[in-house]
């Protein structure tokens, strides 16, 4: 089976890195992958979303209309995206962007407070990768080691010092997310 | 695993693959969504770094393609890629160099139009390049990838079959499988070749007649003999270099005839199709010149209809209705604004045009 | 016996030497342009050049949309045609992947200073160790006698019947006196061939830009300027005079920036 | 100093009459034929052959490649 | 005679036509075969003379059509002419304004290609003109004269078309009709009308809104109802500005379909055929874009067959064929060399394809 | 009340007026631009001369590509959004069956200085009269950071990882220089928008290209160096101070060629 | 000669927080508010309020016309 | 019927120009009438030849192959277009610029000796309507008042003083033409 994922937010907010590092990781396990971004000027300042499928199957179609887990970062995000998760499947958020919240009843709901926690660690650069954990708690789709050889596939030379700490970040993720509402 | 497998976007993989396979120069100028070919080429420095390929950013797209030209004309493997606007302002030149059979490759990533339009994928170049959007009588052999992977390998097998027959090749891609990754099993660097070809312009050694390259023929008898010529090689593009891929087409009595991005968003309307016990299957025409039409005339006897899935107004069908001869029900469906349009999207039309 | 061919024996009994004639670098077929064009000298020049170098199986030339875009049928190299103002960018995309070999670009005013001012200005600005060879009759000989970028004001032409003029059809522009402000010429001067002595200063200028590209020094841009006595519609020695008259006014003759 | 002595040669059939070399020669040598050639041109011809120096003003003028001067040293 | 008749080069009478329908401006840049239309306009210097009508030579073809882009977004009549090279370099704009919805005239008086090509008069542009040579998807309405009095009166039609659709018009002319003279009967001076229209950027008074012309639609719902727009306005100029005309087509159990100069030689070969006792009709087009492709249907029931004559590799038979559905047979005959074919080698070839 | 508004009011009692305010002439929608970059300052500073001349109902002003393409949703006036490189192209079509109106460019780098040499060149040389602004801020901005012909030597950009290497990629190109020799040219100048002072004097600047544009003058060419934050990976402060230290060593500025 | 005196005004929602304005003042009026606004940017705001003399630099260089400026003449 | 007409000879003979007084001529006499010239730089010293119709019905092709009249005016015009003649037709000839002379057997042959007379005359202007003289006297599709007509409608107002000249030499042209074969 093939997980289709989309991550939505700031573009700030690192959210194609976050896509791609989970899909290096998926790579590294051996998987199908696909990475595919909004791109373009509106991005700057605005919204940004990545779509990505990890799964065992050959990858059709890249573009999706529905979602079997999605990732919310901000207002926006939700509002446009809310809706695009298949019934059943899950969404993720981390309330800091939001001024509401989900409401659906009909599909599982997470809480990744990564803003706030990596504010409290002092390094909101970690933000990124504490969601992931939260997200592979639920989905277990990739284990930990991928995700670190994706780090190492994914970073510059430069940047493989800060692995180990990102990996802790991602076990902080797994241990922060909350279930809001199960079906 | 042994293989080198990257993850990569299908405009990274175009530059890594002009690397690989030997392209001795890349000349480009930015525009969106292909820019990043010409910035990994810049990042990979592959002239000081690994095989002493060239890689100039232009003034213009007009200056970039004859740079090309100038470069093809020595027998070097020599290419050039943009986006729509970018490849219009190309088509003089590509024009000279059919006239002037030289080899060469151009990709175009393309976006949305008319005009300056939008950034956003499309697929309404799809005339342009198979018709000639130049002047006069040619044509290139048109490559439409759906894959990174196919983004990498068609530009090996675009210079291979640009000096195969002495012509440009077009890659036509768009922004969608320009900007997506996927994994990319990448093959072997090759050498650059450094061969002396017998019709380049490589300075007249004592031991042959000056070589020149041109497409100047004042004379109409010599031009139209010129033409004649070239109408031949086009017709043995024709008969060697049909390239398709067919799924489920075994017992299809519906298929949709889709390239690109719109074959792949395809492959998942067959797979809901057939959940739902509909015997659909898919052509996709991986050269868009020459068209794949003996095929399709031969699977349009067993078929009730076709749906063309295109992301313009509808051009590709206008080939694919020649090819079945009018024979059965063809259709279009397409986006035209860069929007990409949906599997379910496609499934519904066809449910729709079809089956109600 | 006539007695001029009893004067010839006479000369080469005293050891009278073969001291001119057509270079090898040409070929056969004679020149197709118009008796007196200014052309076929810059042309035998150049190949001379090239083969007193002895560099004519290193030399790619580059033909370009103008008269001259059949140079390739008389220059007895290897050679490109170029689409029209293409010229310096066909001579980047082969100096840069064949570094070893000469190439020079052969353009007219209408090419390189009308439809090919981007091309022309930014070569030299890269500059791309090749040499342009620049041919200013003030003119579209090719086509008729249109108007040119380097028309003098005043002058007629089949687009300026009544002449150019400043207000509507703009200024003479003289490039090569641009190019000469761009760090990446190396030298740039401006020359004629319509006396034996401007003939042999040209030649030296010519041969000078090939020794630049040798030296790997950056652009060398010959501007010559010479008559379209068919635009003009004069005869040829007319167009000559005119041309000292008129042309050297806008255009003097002379270098505009040397190697230093 | 003797003023050198020398010949040309034309190839006259790829003369187009344009008299350049005509008005280029420094001793009046050179002048236009009556007679025209193959292409319908007046062609330059040694009218002053023994003139002529040998000084090659004419062939460094001529555009179309047209003469071949000879020259005693 | 009254009639204000003229005998004059198919160039020249596009010229006079510029000036009579009171054309704002030309923009241009020599090239063989249509130089006589800047030149005759500079020599009538109707800025100072006639109508103050605008004539610039301007830097280059691109410099040229964009010249025409700007005027004609002040709502003004702008007209560029050129020739296939020339043609080619106009792509990329042609596309803008289809996009910003610009009306404005493009004549192309087209000559043999590819590339440098020759002088010599060809018909080989017609896919570059019909199906778009630029990018996106977009149509234009090209007219095919035949005579030197169409040349002239298409410039009126032009500018009515181009304005009544706000999209730019091509004339696609050919090297034998630019230069060949016939008698025109001249319409008399109409003055240029310096109108301020709604949409145009004339200077936003206080009494509207700012007007912008663009073609840039960033966002790809925006762009793809723009599209939508454009593409009920190319239906639009199907549904209503079909032309052709007909020559015996009555008792036709043959038709030749040609355009411009191939349909005077085919009226030859009618003449020919009837002589000879074969039922042989003509069916030229006039506007090739929209191509009258139902009058060609409506006939197909009672005809045996359908010869094309193109002096190209044939192009126009593609639309040919889908008109008539391939119902009948379709043949292609031409040159393409610039040199212009005679009425008896299509005669022969006619017999030979459908008498033999 | 807090304390602020206290102030504010006291003040408004003593007769505060108020002096600076966004100008009519600019739309309601808020520039799209990067935080801190020039384009927006150079923006208001076109409209509020537009507004203070009156001739808004007379200006037509042309968006070329770049980061400004769509600067007609942000200036309150007719515009028409041009091809890359063409504006100068476009402004003549207008300047020319439209005399009366006034006719401004507004062009990056890229754009005037890359694809539109030519137009540049040409449109400076036919002394069209029309004002040109040119945003200079070494690099295409909206592709994403490219290198420009502008962009100076060791310079980082996307195309450019290693920094401008003058062998392969060509000198800075300072087309203002060049244009200032033309005929055509009435006034070049160079200016930026860094400082309260260099706006002023910008203003004044794009006023005088106005002004000569009412006397029939020739064609104004005011080059405004700029940053682009985004493409040179500053902020906007530290991308002011590097065009400062770096930019203006290239890009002088002051006045170039000067009405007679 | 007394100080001017003025004051400024925000439109915040349109500031994005490039500080510009805070480096062109000349008296150290402004600086940034440590609050974001709707876009998330930090927003320039009257720190030392009472020192402005309505000079207008710091609208003069606001690249987003974020400023309205009073001054008591 | 139509007359379906070729001059050829050096482009400096004034080909097209006799063509086009023709064409004018023609019109002015209400025919229908089309020219339609070799164009381009192989004119440039080398042959040039122009088709003239004139007649009273709709002109359908420009392009012809056989011609009911041609003028020789060169050599190589005699080479390439002696066999364009239809059978019957007539052929005329100028026998100063040839070498040899036309050999068909199944048409009609006439010499102008134009150039002889104009130069005895000591005005080669008046070359090109002299051999228009000889043309129509034997083809009389035009009246000698409508060529003056012609001349007027298509020479410069600055040129019109020589028009009575011109009609002279028309004259002399009807004068100097001789039957080489008539059939
Ligand atoms: C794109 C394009 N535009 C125009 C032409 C037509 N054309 C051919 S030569 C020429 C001008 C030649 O003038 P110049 O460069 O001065 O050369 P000359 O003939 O005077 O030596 C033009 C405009 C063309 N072939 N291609
Ligand atoms: C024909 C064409 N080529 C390329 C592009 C892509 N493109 C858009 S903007 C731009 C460069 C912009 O740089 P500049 O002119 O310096 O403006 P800036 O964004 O820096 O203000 C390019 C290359 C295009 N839209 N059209
Ligand atoms: S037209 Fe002018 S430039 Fe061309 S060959 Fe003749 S004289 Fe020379
Ligand atoms: S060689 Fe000198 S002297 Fe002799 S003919 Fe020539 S120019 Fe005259
Ligand atoms: S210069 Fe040459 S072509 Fe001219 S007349 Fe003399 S020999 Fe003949
Ligand atoms: S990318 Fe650069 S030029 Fe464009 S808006 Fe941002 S800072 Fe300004
Ligand atoms: S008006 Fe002057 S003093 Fe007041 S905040 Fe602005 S810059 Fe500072
Ligand atoms: S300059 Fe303008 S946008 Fe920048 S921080 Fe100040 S108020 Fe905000
Ligand atoms: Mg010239
Ligand atoms: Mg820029």
């Amino acid at each position: 089976m093939n997980e289709d994922i989309l991550i939505a937010g700031f573009g700030g907010q690192g959210v194609l890195s976050m896509g791609k590092i989970l899909a290096y990781a998926g790579m590294m396990q051996g998987k199908e992958v696909c990475w595919m971004p909004s791109y373009g000027p509106e991005m700057r300042g605005g919204t940004a979303n990545v779509t990505v499928i990890v799964g065992d199957n050959k990858i059709n179609s890249p573009i999706l209309q529905e979602f079997d887990t999605v990732i919310i970062l901000n207002q926006q995000s939700l509002n446009k995206f809310e809706q695009s998760v298949k019934p059943g499947g899950k969404l993720f958020y981390d309330s800091n962007g939001l001024t509401t919240l989900p409401t659906r009843k009909d599909i599982n709901i997470y809480h990744i407070p990564a803003t706030k926690t990596s504010v409290e660690l002092g390094n909101t650069k970690v933000f990124n990768i504490m969601v992931l954990g939260g997200l592979l708690k639920i989905v277990p789709i990739i284990d930990i080691q991928f995700i670190e050889k994706g780090l190492y596939k994914s970073l510059p030379e430069r940047s493989h010092k800060l692995i180990p700490l990102n990996l802790e970040a991602f076990k902080q993720g797994e241990a922060i997310v909350e279930v809001i509402q199960e079906l | 695993m042994g293989e080198d497998i990257q993850l990569m976007k299908g405009n990274e993989a175009i530059a890594e693959a002009a690397i690989r396979f030997g392209v001795d120069a890349y000349f480009g100028y930015p525009i969106t969504p292909q820019s990043e070919i010409i910035e990994y080429l810049a990042y990979e420095d592959p002239y000081n770094k690994r095989t002493g390929m060239v890689v100039i950013q232009a003034e213009s797209e007009i200056a970039a393609i004859n740079m090309v030209y100038g470069a093809a004309a020595c027998g070097k493997k020599a290419m050039t890629s943009s986006s729509s606007p970018g490849i219009s302002l190309k088509q003089e030149a590509i024009s000279y160099m059919v006239g002037a059979e030289l080899p060469g490759l151009i990709v175009n990533v393309v976006r949305g139009g008319p005009g300056l339009g939008t950034i956003q994928p499309s697929q309404a170049d799809y005339f342009q390049s198979v018709k000639g959007g130049g002047h006069g009588d040619y044509n290139m052999i048109v490559l439409a990838p759906s894959t990174v992977q196919e983004q990498y390998d068609h530009v090996g097998l675009g210079f291979e079959l640009a000096f195969k027959y002495r012509n440009p090749v077009m890659i036509l891609s768009d922004g969608a499988i320009g900007q997506m990754m996927e994994k990319v099993t990448l093959t072997p660097q090759l050498p650059r070749e450094n061969k002396i070809l017998d019709w380049a312009t490589t300075g007249k050694t004592p031991d042959r007649e000056r070589n020149y390259i041109t497409s100047l023929y004042l004379d109409p008898e010599v031009q139209e003999n010129h033409n004649i010529k070239l109408q031949a090689k086009f017709q043995r593009m024709k008969d060697t270099e049909v390239r398709y891929e067919e799924i489920m087409t075994d017992d299809a009595e519906y298929i949709i005839v889709a390239y690109g991005i719109s074959a792949r968003i395809s492959q998942t309307v067959i797979t809901m199709a057939r959940k739902n016990g509909i015997k659909l299957g898919l052509l996709r025409p991986i050269t868009l010149f020459p068209f794949p039409s003996k095929r399709l005339f031969e699977l349009s006897d067993s078929l009730k209809g076709i749906l063309c899935v295109e992301m313009s107004a509808g051009q590709m069908i206008e080939d694919v209705e020649l090819a079945v001869r009018c024979k059965i029900p063809v259709y279009h469906y397409g986006r035209m604004g860069g929007g990409v349009t949906s599997s379910t999207e496609v499934f519904e039309k066809f449910v729709s045009l079809f089956l109600k | 016996m006539s007695d001029i061919e009893t004067y010839k024996k006479e000369l080469l009994a005293q050891g009278a030497k073969k001291i001119f004639t057509k270079t090898k670098n040409l070929t056969d077929t004679p020149f197709s342009y118009c008796g007196g064009c200014g052309h076929g000298v810059v042309h035998r020049l150049i190949m001379e050049v090239v083969e007193e170098l002895n560099i004519t199986h290193d030399t790619i030339g580059i033909a370009p949309v103008g008269c001259t875009a059949i140079a390739y049928e008389f220059m007895n190299i290897d050679m490109q045609q170029a689409a029209h103002g293409r010229a310096p960018a066909l001579a980047t995309g082969i100096k840069r992947t064949m570094p070893d070999k000469y190439v020079f670009t052969y353009q007219g005013d209408g090419d390189l200073a009308a439809i090919g001012t981007g091309e022309t200005i930014h070569a030299c600005n890269r500059g791309e160790n090749i040499a342009i060879f620049f041919v200013n009759n003030g003119i579209y000989g090719m086509t008729g006698g249109q108007m040119a970028p380097t028309t003098l004001p005043g002058m007629v032409s089949s687009t300026s019947p009544y002449g150019r003029n400043m207000d509507t059809h703009g200024y003479p522009l003289s490039l090569t006196e641009l190019v000469a402000k761009l760090p990446g010429t190396y030298y740039v001067t401006r020359q004629s061939v319509h006396t034996p002595a401007n003939v042999r200063k040209c030649k030296k200028a010519i041969q000078t830009a090939f020794e630049n590209q040798k030296l790997n020094k950056g652009l060398s841009f010959v501007e010559i300027v010479s008559n379209c006595n068919s635009g003009w519609k004069m005869t040829p020695v007319e167009s000559n005079k005119w041309m000292e008259e008129n042309m050297f006014r806008s255009y003097p003759l002379g270098d505009i920036k040397l190697p230093q | 100093m003797a003023k050198a002595r020398g010949f040309v040669e034309f190839n006259t059939e790829a003369c187009k009459g344009c008299e350049l070399c005509v008005k280029a020669c420094p001793f009046d040598v050179l002048d236009m034929n009556h007679l025209v050639n193959g292409k319908g041109y007046h062609f330059s011809y040694m009218k002053n052959y023994d003139q002529c120096t040998g000084c090659a003003s004419c062939a460094m003028v001529c555009p179309d490649v047209v003469i071949t001067v000879y020259k005693v040293k």
